[in-house]
């Protein structure tokens, strides 16, 4: 179905497919970076129980921070939506999170 | 004294992978960075050691230092054995060497033995231009194109060739397939206006006003589209068979270009005579 | 709750060697299908020319409105036209899809299997052979009954808190966690890609292949039938001078 | 952007700094304290996780514009109608090689 052409002919703005796809690459890099580095510092913190979400969210929230700190002013240059870098891979760095959470609270506090 | 020296080869490796990935020919350069800094530290390049190869070996035949060439190519072939990719390199070294009927007896096999091969495919065709046949080679390429119809290089150097000829109306057609692939392109629509300019014709050259504008709106530093928008005016304005109204309209451009020409002069330089100077030529041409 | 107390042994011989051994398992089996995975199928000509068809007749549906009515209509007319057009003339047949049949296709499979099921079955059975019956570790936060079944695969203890895992289970959580660990350490298989690609060269041309061109034909032609052109270029001039 | 060296230094202290805290964790824990009232430790990890998720963002490469056109705005018609696939040897600049031979073309013309 060819969709109803409704942009204005002074709207021209293309993305290079490329850039976007390195830049999603980057930042899947620090978002696992980030679960595991957060899930080692809340294993040896030895968070237990909601705190330990609640660590993670605190970490996804903060890597945001970073993200838009680095890219400045002018983020939109760099991302397509400010929403979606905090909202992707939510889940999947949960599973490296509790991993890496599990990983070093065992090893601090278990045994 | 040790960590200049890696700096160096560092940055020859930068330079290089920069001019990869932008397409840009200058060979002599190549092989300037290649004999002063890389030949030497070929094997710290891990992976990317090949592709520089590569491009070594190009440009090495491009400025006919086949002996460079012949050690790059020799070096690949020593890793890859039985690549294709390989072997189109030593094509083109028979190919800079003039020895035509061998380097295509190579792409024949290597067509033969993989059908969807495009890099020997092309070779064949330029083997037709450095003949200097260029109708051949345009007959080569339109059946190409038949196989391989997204091929965007292609349809460039087809549009190359057609202009060569003179037959602007099938470059036409090529440039107009380019830019479907990259409409925000504003080279590309500046040149197919380019192209429609020089064809002549008050339809023709409307229409590269319309381009012209599109390559302008993309990108407004494009001083070549401002300078094309200006004497597409022109020609349209001087033109007999054009409406009043048509030409109060293409006045009014006429004006908006201007302006925008002198604020890009003075962003750029500083002064506008220049440009006065040059606008004025163009009104008596 | 009562807690437990662990012995140190088992952390040393039972808990790290099954994180080391998942991981290294996963870095090894990139190796190898890096290794077995090299020979691409080679393309079709003729699957190659219907994948372009098709792309070009996309972009022209997207990208149509640059051109101008004539030049838009030539090129339609070149795929729809009834008598020459491209999808109309192009008697294509739905390839055989029985796996069975084609024997690259096994091959295909079989390597896919290889490399992804087996050593996962394979060492996930040795790992339950080998640690069976320990008590690894426990999960920092509290959990449901229901999860008694997953993580303590291997132990029938029913007063034992859910949170405590067992060594197989261990295993598991460590699969599905390193996931994206591979891609991070791999970095994303691109540094060995570059010599693959001078090992046989692809063509770049085959992209993904239709599955059926007939029935893909079908659909871009219906698409192109009913796209209505309209230039983009028309109102651009008054919208920039304005 | 900064060197990604630099950086490499910086993940280095921070990692470090957090497997410290992990083993003075364990140290205590051993020894009978009760964690959570120890606030330098919580202040050490948190503040080596900071350090590393900036020298991460860092070292995970540069962002790229992604609007297209701008890519395009410095680019010349000269390097895009450059096609390496398309490339011709037997042009005039091949006379400026110390290597040229002007007689390979009167060879070459013989031949035909």
């Amino acid at each position: 179905m060819p969709k109803p052409k409704s942009s204005k002919p002074g709207d021209h703005t293309a993305y290079s497919e490329l850039a976007v796809r390195n830049n999603a690459a980057v930042v899947e890099y620090c978002r696992t970076s980030m679960a595991a580095l957060s899930g080692c510092t809340a294993g040896i913190l030895g968070l237990t129980g909601f705190y330990g979400f609640g660590f993670y969210v605190l970490a996804v929230i903060g890597l945001w921070v970073l993200l838009l700190m680095r890219a400045g002013s002018k983020w939109n240059r760099y991302f397509l939506n400010r929403k979606s870098l905090l909202t992707n891979g939510f889940v999947g760095g949960l599973c490296t999170y509790v991993l890496f959470w599990t990983f070093f609270y065992t090893m601090v506090h278990v045994y | 004294m040790e960590l200049t020296k890696q700096s160096s080869w560092n940055k020859a490796r930068d330079i290089l992978k920069d001019w990869r990935d932008n397409n840009q020919r200058r060979s002599v350069e190549v092989i300037e960075i290649w004999e002063n800094s890389l030949a030497s530290k070929i094997h710290k390049l891990g992976d990317d050691r090949f592709v520089v190869l590569e491009q070594v070996s190009v440009a090495a035949l491009d400025c006919n230092r086949l002996d460079v060439a012949a050690s790059c190519i020799h070096s690949l072939i020593k890793e890859f054995p039985n690549s294709l990719r390989v072997r189109t390199l030593l094509v083109m070294k028979l190919e800079a060497q003039q020895r035509y009927e061998e380097a295509l007896e190579h792409l024949e096999t290597i067509i033969k033995i993989d059908e969807t091969n495009t890099a020997a495919r092309k070779r064949k065709i330029c083997i037709l231009k450095a003949k200097n046949k260029i109708p051949e080679a345009i007959k080569e390429l339109t059946e190409y194109l038949k196989k391989f119809m997204t091929d965007q290089e292609t349809w460039q150097e087809l549009c190359d060739l057609y202009l060569s000829e003179g037959d602007y109306a099938k470059a036409v057609f090529c440039m107009e397939e380019l830019f479907l692939h990259h409409p925000h392109n504003h080279l590309l629509h500046q040149r197919y206006a380019d192209i429609l300019y020089t064809q002549g014709g008050l339809e023709n050259i409307e229409l590269a006003i319309s381009h012209y504008l599109m390559a302008i709106n993309l990108n407004e530093k494009n001083i070549r589209a401002l300078y094309g928008l200006a004497l597409s005016c022109h020609q349209v304005l001087t033109s007999a068979k054009c409406s009043a109204a048509k030409k109060k309209e293409i006045s009014k451009q006429m004006m908006w270009v201007s302006k925008h020409l002198a604020r890009q002069y003075e962003e750029q330089q500083g002064n506008t005579e220049t440009l006065t100077e040059l606008m004025s030529a163009l009104q008596v041409s | 709750m009562a807690e437990l107390l662990l012995d140190a042994n088992i952390r040393g011989w039972v808990f790290l060697p099954i994180v080391v051994i998942t991981f290294l398992v996963g870095v090894l089996r990139h190796y190898i299908s890096l290794l077995i995975g090299g020979s691409q199928k080679k393309a079709d000509i003729q699957q190659v020319q219907d994948s372009q068809a098709l792309l070009r007749a996309r972009l022209l549906r997207e990208n149509g409105k640059y051109l101008t009515r004539s030049a838009f209509q030539m090129r339609r007319y070149y795929f729809n036209d009834e008598e020459v057009g491209y999808f109309l003339t192009q008697k294509r047949t739905a390839p055989a899809s029985n796996p069975m049949t084609d024997p690259s296709m096994m091959t295909e499979m079989l390597k896919g299997n290889l490399t992804n099921v087996l050593p996962m079955i394979v060492i996930g059975g040795w790992i339950n052979w080998m640690f069976s019956g320990f008590v690894t570790t426990k999960v920092p936060f509290p959990l449901t009954l229901r999860f008694k079944p997953m993580l303590q695969r291997g132990i029938e203890l029913l007063s034992l808190d859910p949170a405590w895992v067992s060594s197989a289970s261990w295993y598991f959580l460590n699969v599905f966690g390193l996931r994206s660990i591979y891609a991070l350490v791999l970095g994303e298989n691109n540094a060995a890609d570059q010599s693959r690609q001078f090992q046989d060269q692809m063509s770049g041309a085959a992209v993904q292949m239709p599955v059926d061109p007939k029935a893909a034909f079908k659909a871009e032609w219906e698409a192109l039938e009913i796209y209505q052109h309209q230039s983009a270029l028309e109102g651009l001039a008054a919208e920039m001078i304005e | 952007m900064a060197s990604t060296g630099y950086h490499k230094i910086i993940l280095t202290i921070g990692i470090c700094f957090l497997v410290h805290a992990a083993v003075s964790a364990a140290q205590r824990k051993s020894s009978g304290q009760d964690l959570h009232e120890i606030p330098s430790l919580i202040f050490q990890g948190i503040v080596s996780l900071i350090v590393c998720m900036y020298a991460i963002i860092y070292i995970a490469g540069d962002l790229k514009e992604i609007r297209a056109t701008e890519e395009l705005e410095n680019k010349s018609w000269e390097t895009l109608r450059n096609i390496p696939s398309f490339y011709m040897f037997n042009h005039r600049g091949r006379s400026l090689s110390p290597a040229y031979d002007p007689t390979s073309i009167n060879k070459a013309l013989n031949e035909e």
